[in-house]
């Protein structure tokens, strides 16, 4: 049973420059348990996912079409107060930047408060400060917070980047969310800090069963955290399936100019392909497969037409190398 | 000192004031808080090669790249420069010396004047140096070419009509138009996508063989300098823990910190990673001992009372750490 | 957007050009710009006019354009309401108020650019001298600013002035005094953002020296954020100038200046004349609103993107 | 760093700001009056007094010598006998500065409120046609000189609708109460003088309702805008995120971080009221600071006019202080430094 389920998924952003075409025809499913990594680069639309499917999109973006399925409720049918409701305990999102996740004038406990004493309401329980308080020493001492006590007295610049990471997962797991979405969440994070909050999720998903959409630009970070990985380039979805067969046998010709172009420690073979061009500006997309200009496949038809998403073994891909 | 040594420091020490300290603070009596942001750092680079320096934040290595190339000024020790002491250069002298000496920015977007046009952007270390008119246009039109940037469709653009990828390699064209021997390139590709990322390295390399530059290349990235470098130093809250030849230190790394961070760098096809407990520590109260000594798993006695002495271990890879000094 | 960069290259439009047709999706700053060029437009056209008419001694050439002589007394004409004849009625002398108005534009006009010109000039020096050496030289700098700062703007303006006598130029020179503080402040303020940029780091390993750091730059980069604010703050100006005239120490009489023109017509408020005070006051009005409009136009356009600092 | 070490470093900058506006003052008056003596002897200087008025203000002592006196006198609050008024000057700024300072409290208050509440249903409605409302108001109150917002609140409510005194402090057939705070009202209200109490709080209205209209559209534009910005934070989205109702996204998280810059605005407001009331009280006949001030400068009554000023500044000095001690009082990321 897919917790959540995403259809057909097109997002447009209004600016004054013309229409940005930030998401095409996004389709996938995340089961209970699982966890689905997002890996794109600037422009590919993947903070755009997250938030969709959030309903936190800016007002000048657009839900063109699609659905977004969760929990068998189609999230863009829903009331902003229904879903209001779906927030915090339903899905739950940490985000980029580290410095300015939480509320600079309110101390680490009363944030964290906050969020216990919704899901007491939802739960239909009786908000007790005491049992909020052990429950969020005990929740800070599952995400390896040092010294719990003191943390959760101090005001979020009192924090590091890491700690404060801690404290939005903590807060995830206080409001025990079906899917956790994490954008981006160790970028801003040193080398040894984002191992560590890595591990720390790849922990979580175990003891609590979460789902985890993880997104992220570094698409060797998928390789640690993700069952399956989807690589979506300028809007478009271009590959999708598990960890292993994406990393060891991509089928998209973006995907594996991707892996062969970064550099890896644990390779030493001489030069580094490269990929030619840059990143298609979204005003102005490319016709057809966003990414032919730069694709050393490129046959006529990817500049006429947008390939469908194929089934190629257990790997969904969408290129006209393999048919239609 | 060999000859092949182009940049040699000596107790190269920078510290900065953790804030500002003022009129007032000097009429309260209040103690300034300093950071030491470079401790006591002795290294050589040398010549036609890359020499990675490695680190996280608040290790330092931006401001040791910086002091390098004389954009800060050190608190003691010594820089010498083809074994020419360029701690003190003054006026004229510094200016000479920085045509020498480059430097290839962090971030593309504000390492450009938003309101300059492109040719004098990259034209301005010749104009400052007396070149003019069609000599200048001639330079900046050569130097664009070996960069790969269009004169003619992109000499008159203003930054903000370019891409990151194009930004950076304007930046480099600047830092090369002046001919140096030796440039620092700070984390010149982490504000990049990945499928740019790679156009720009190998557009290092090009050069550097093209025109026998000298690198410091700064990176958070340890594959980036696995890819790059042939000789990598790793700096930790001020200090280097480790020098060495690339290969051999990232195959077998001495350090306990060096070998941490190694295990934190996510790679394809790997699924675990074993990284170090706790996070940098402040550099406004740095431990007496080792820096390193409150995270080490391998930590003794010693290294929280003693600051370990930098010593060679085997061929001429070396060691901060207690564990390597012989008793 | 964190990763949603739009990069509007391909575009090769001049920057005016660009301006004109987000005015045109911003119909208030489009009515902005127009009051603004109306005003500043007409005001020099008319003070060319009115120089001509003082370099030939014929000061008629400085009403040629206006319906009516806006000096000319005429008993029989006194507080007439708007109407069609005298759209903005007459006053206690009969003299036609539309004219009136129109003959003091240039002096509100060149008062304006003269402030806020010299406040950039020396507020700009100061500001950007304070925030570029920092330390002491800023300590220095920021203490005289906060002295000038905690004097009340127009006391202190309408004392300055009287130490060095009345009139156009006296005032504009009393506004300086107190102006240019605002302008070390906030020209200190952007340039110890753009220090820490990276572009000056790349000038000074340029072997650029630092009056070229400070001059090629920071200034143009500091600048275009101020832009906007000056913009709206020549409505300022109009405004304090406008409260110093209305106290009666701006040009002397006959001249018609629309501060003055306002309290000459609050003698005879609300009975038997309501227009003679309020009608300039609303010309006042209307074009302070226009250069707030423009300002706010031009700092929505420069942080949606137009020019990129 | 405790709140003592702060309050010393502030006091240290408040006293060379302060010594800073003496000397400034100091400069002007010497070119304003070469020779004060001939100014102050009055209007018609007989050589006598003159010499008299030059030995008692050392004024043929070298300028640093002059320097020192003044700076002592403005520290003895000694400003000597007002020419004009024959009062001692001191007396004077007692008798007017207190009206003012009240006139300036009330407009403070309704910018306050009105500023907050309107700034915040912006920000919320952004862009809805109570956002343009909104926003059209206060372009055009700020954009309007004081004195008009004064004439056009007289026409309506005092002239036309009659409703409220156009000028004036108070009924002038009513005595006043006894000089305690000096503010009408207050003593008023202390006396318990009813009848003076609503009367003169009647004639406070209009002046205060015009000094709050021309300023508090900086606040306004200010909640509003930086609400907007703060609406655009990560941690505004943590918010929403735990699934927070909108009332408390926006009461709780937003306005106490829109609060924060407001607190600097509102004291550089303070400050501009303080010489904005220089009008108001003019078109009022509102006796006060900025009325004696004005009447002062046409006599060419230089000692007021610069005691006055001086005053003015100071009040303007010690709002900045207020708003420091507040900002690092509301904002937990300024540790009073």
């Amino acid at each position: 049973m897919a917790l959540l389920e995403v259809k057909d998924l097109s997002i447009i952003y209004r600016t004054p420059f013309g229409i940005v075409n930030a998401l095409n025809d996004i389709t996938f499913n995340i089961d209970k348990g699982e966890s689905l990594t997002v890996v794109g680069e600037s422009g590919s639309g993947k903070s755009t996912l997250a938030l969709a499917i959030a309903r936190l999109l800016p007002p000048n973006a657009k839900y063109v079409s699609g659905s977004i399925i969760f929990d068998n409720i189609d999230l863009l049918k829903l009331s902003s107060d229904e879903m209001r409701k779906i927030r915090g305990t339903g899905i739950f999102m940490v985000f980029q930047e580290p410095a300015t996740s939480l509320n600079p004038v309110f101390k680490v406990k009363d944030q964290l408060m906050e969020a216990v004493r919704i899901r007491y309401e939802r739960e239909g329980n009786i908000f007790d400060e005491n049992k909020a308080i052990s429950e969020i020493i005990s929740v800070l001492k599952d995400v390896r917070m040092p010294d719990p006590e003191l943390i959760i007295e101090r005001y979020p610049h009192q924090l590091s980047g890491g700690q404060i990471q801690r404290v939005m997962i903590a807060m995830g797991l206080l409001m025990r969310p079906k899917l956790f979405i994490a954008d981006e969440p160790t970028s801003a994070l040193d080398v040894t800090v984002q191992a560590q909050i890595l591990r720390l999720l790849k922990d979580l998903k175990r003891e609590y069963g979460i789902s985890i959409l993880f997104i992220t630009h570094d698409i060797a970070v998928a390789s640690i955290i993700a069952d399956s990985v989807m690589v979506l380039y300028a809007g478009q979805l271009m590959e999708l399936g598990s960890v292993k067969s994406v990393m060891h046998e991509p089928k998209h010709p973006y995907t594996q100019a991707l892996l062969s172009s970064i550099p890896r420690i644990s390779k030493t073979e001489g030069k580094l392909p490269i990929i030619g061009g840059s990143v298609p500006n979204l005003l102005n997309p490319p016709p057809g497969c966003r990414f032919h200009p730069r694709c050393p496949f490129r046959m006529d038809i990817c500049s006429k037409a947008v390939p469908n998403l194929t089934k190629v073994n257990d790997i969904y891909v969408r290129c006209f190398l393999y048919g239609q | 000192m060999g000859s092949d040594v182009l940049i040699r420091t000596e107790n190269l020490v920078k510290v900065f004031l953790a804030k500002n300290y003022g009129i007032i603070n000097r009429i309260l009596r209040e103690k300034p808080l300093f950071v030491r942001a470079v401790d006591d750092v002795s290294i050589e680079i040398p010549t036609g090669k890359t020499t990675a320096l490695v680190g996280e934040s608040g290790s330092g290595k931006t401001t040791l790249g910086r002091l390098l190339v004389t954009l800060e000024q050190p608190t003691s020790g010594r820089i010498y420069f083809h074994d020419i002491d360029i701690t003190k250069a003054r006026g004229r002298d510094l200016r000479n010396i920085r045509a020498k000496l480059q430097m290839v920015f962090q971030d593309p977007y504000s390492s450009l004047n938003p309101m300059m046009r492109i040719k004098d952007i990259i034209g301005e270390p010749l104009k400052n140096r007396g070149v003019r008119g069609k000599e200048l246009d001639e330079a900046v039109a050569k130097i664009m070419g070996e960069v790969g940037l269009d004169y003619s469709s992109l000499a008159t653009r203003r930054p903000s009509e370019l891409s990151g990828g194009q930004r950076q390699r304007v930046a480099i064209a600047r830092a090369l138009i002046t001919n140096p021997e030796f440039v620092v390139l700070d984390e010149p590709t982490s504000a990049l996508d990945a499928s740019t990322q790679a156009q720009v390295l190998n557009l290092l390399v090009d050069l550097q063989n093209r025109h026998n530059l000298t690198y410091l290349l700064i990176t958070h990235n340890v594959a980036v300098a696995k890819y790059m470098s042939d000789l990598i130093m790793i700096m930790y809250m001020g200090k280097i823990l480790e020098i060495g030849d690339t290969g051999s230190v990232l195959k077998e790394p001495l350090h306990p910190y060096t070998q941490a961070l190694i295990e934190s760098v996510p790679d394809i096809g790997k699924s675990e990673l074993k990284p170090p407990t706790g996070e940098v520590g402040s550099l406004v109260n740095p431990p007496k001992g080792c820096r390193f000594y409150p995270r080490c798993p391998f930590r003794m006695d010693i290294c929280r009372e003693r600051e370990p002495p930098i010593v060679e271990v085997k061929n001429g890879i070396k060691v901060a750490c207690w564990l390597y000094v012989k008793k | 957007m964190a990763t949603q960069t739009v990069v509007i290259s391909e575009r090769r439009i001049s920057s005016l050009r660009l301006f004109m047709t987000y005015m045109r999706h911003n119909p208030p700053t489009l009515v902005g710009f127009i009051i603004t060029i109306a005003f500043y437009g007409w005001s020099i056209i008319e003070g060319i006019l009115q120089l001509l008419g003082m370099v030939f001694h014929n000061p008629a050439i400085g009403w040629a354009l206006l319906p009516y002589n806006p000096f000319a007394v005429n008993y029989a004409a006194a507080f007439q309401p708007p109407s069609l004849k005298h759209i903005f009625g007459t006053d206690n002398l009969g003299r036609d108020l539309f004219s009136e108005i129109l003959y003091g534009a240039p002096t509100e006009a060149l008062i304006s650019i003269l402030v806020v010109g010299s406040a950039i000039l020396i507020g700009g020096l100061i500001g950007m001298i304070s925030g570029y050496f920092g330390k002491y030289v800023d300590e220095t700098g920021m203490r005289v600013t906060d002295m000038f700062l905690a004097f009340p703007a127009i006391i202190l303006a309408l004392a300055v002035e009287a130490a060095i006598g009345r009139g156009a130029i006296n005032a504009a020179i009393a506004l300086v005094v107190v102006w240019w503080p605002t302008y070390a402040r906030l020209f200190r303020a952007e340039t110890l953002r753009i220090k820490t940029q990276y572009f000056v780091d790349a000038a000074k390993l340029s072997g650029t020296g630092t009056m070229g750091i400070i001059f090629r730059h920071i200034f143009p980069n500091v600048l275009t954020p101020i832009i906007s604010y000056a913009t709206i703050d020549l409505g300022n100006v109009i405004l304090a100038y406008s409260i110093i005239s209305f106290l009666g120490f701006g040009v002397p009489p006959p001249y018609p200046e629309w501060g003055r023109l306002v309290s000459e017509g609050f003698q005879y408020f609300p009975a038997p004349a309501w227009w003679y005070a309020i009608i300039p006051g609303v010309v006042i009005t209307i074009v302070v609103i226009g250069l707030a409009l423009l300002g706010d136009g031009i700092s929505e356009y420069i942080t949606s993107g137009g020019i990129t600092t | 760093m405790g709140l003592a070490s702060f309050l010393i470093r502030r006091g240290i900058n408040m006293v060379i700001t302060v010594l800073g506006v003496i000397f400034i003052m100091f400069i002007i008056t010497h070119i304003i009056t070469p020779n004060p003596a001939v100014a102050w002897a009055g209007p018609h200087p007989v050589p006598s007094i003159v010499e008299a008025i030059t030995k008692e203000y050392h004024l043929n002592d070298p300028v640093y010598v002059q320097f020192y006196y003044f700076l002592l006198a403005v520290i003895q609050g000694n400003w000597g006998e007002d020419p004009m008024y024959h009062q001692p000057i001191i007396q004077l700024i007692d008798t007017y500065f207190p009206r003012t300072l009240e006139l300036t409290i009330a407009a403070m208050i309704v910018i306050i409120i009105l500023g907050i509440l309107t700034g915040a249903i912006a920000a919320v409605h952004k862009n809805t046609p109570t956002d343009y409302t909104i926003r059209a108001f206060y372009l055009v109150t700020w954009s309007m000189p004081p004195f008009l917002v004064a004439m056009l609140l007289q026409l309506a409510i005092a002239y036309g609708l009659k409703l409220l005194p156009a000028t004036g402090l108070a009924n002038p057939l009513l005595s006043p109460p006894k000089l305690i705070t000096g503010m009408p009202t207050v003593d008023a209200l202390i006396e318990g003088d009813w009848p003076y109490f609503w009367s003169s709080l009647r004639h406070l209205i209009l002046p205060a309702t015009a000094l709050a209209l021309v300023a508090f559209g900086i606040i306004s534009r200010l909640i509003r805008n930086s609400m907007i910005d703060i609406a655009a934070k990560p941690f505004i989205r943590t918010a929403i995120m735990k699934g927070l109702r909108e009332r408390d996204v926006v009461f709780k998280h937003m306005l106490r971080n829109a609060l924060i810059p407001a607190i600097t605005v509102l004291a550089l407001t303070f400050a501009s009221l303080l010489a904005g009331a220089v009008v108001i009280e003019d078109v009022f006949s509102w006796t006060g600071m900025g009325w004696l001030l004005t009447q002062a400068l046409y006599q060419q009554d230089y000692p007021l006019v610069m005691a006055g000023t001086f005053i003015v500044a100071i009040g303007v000095v010690i709002a900045n202080l207020v708003a420091d001690i507040l900002y690092a009082v509301v904002d937990p990321r300024i540790k009073l430094e």
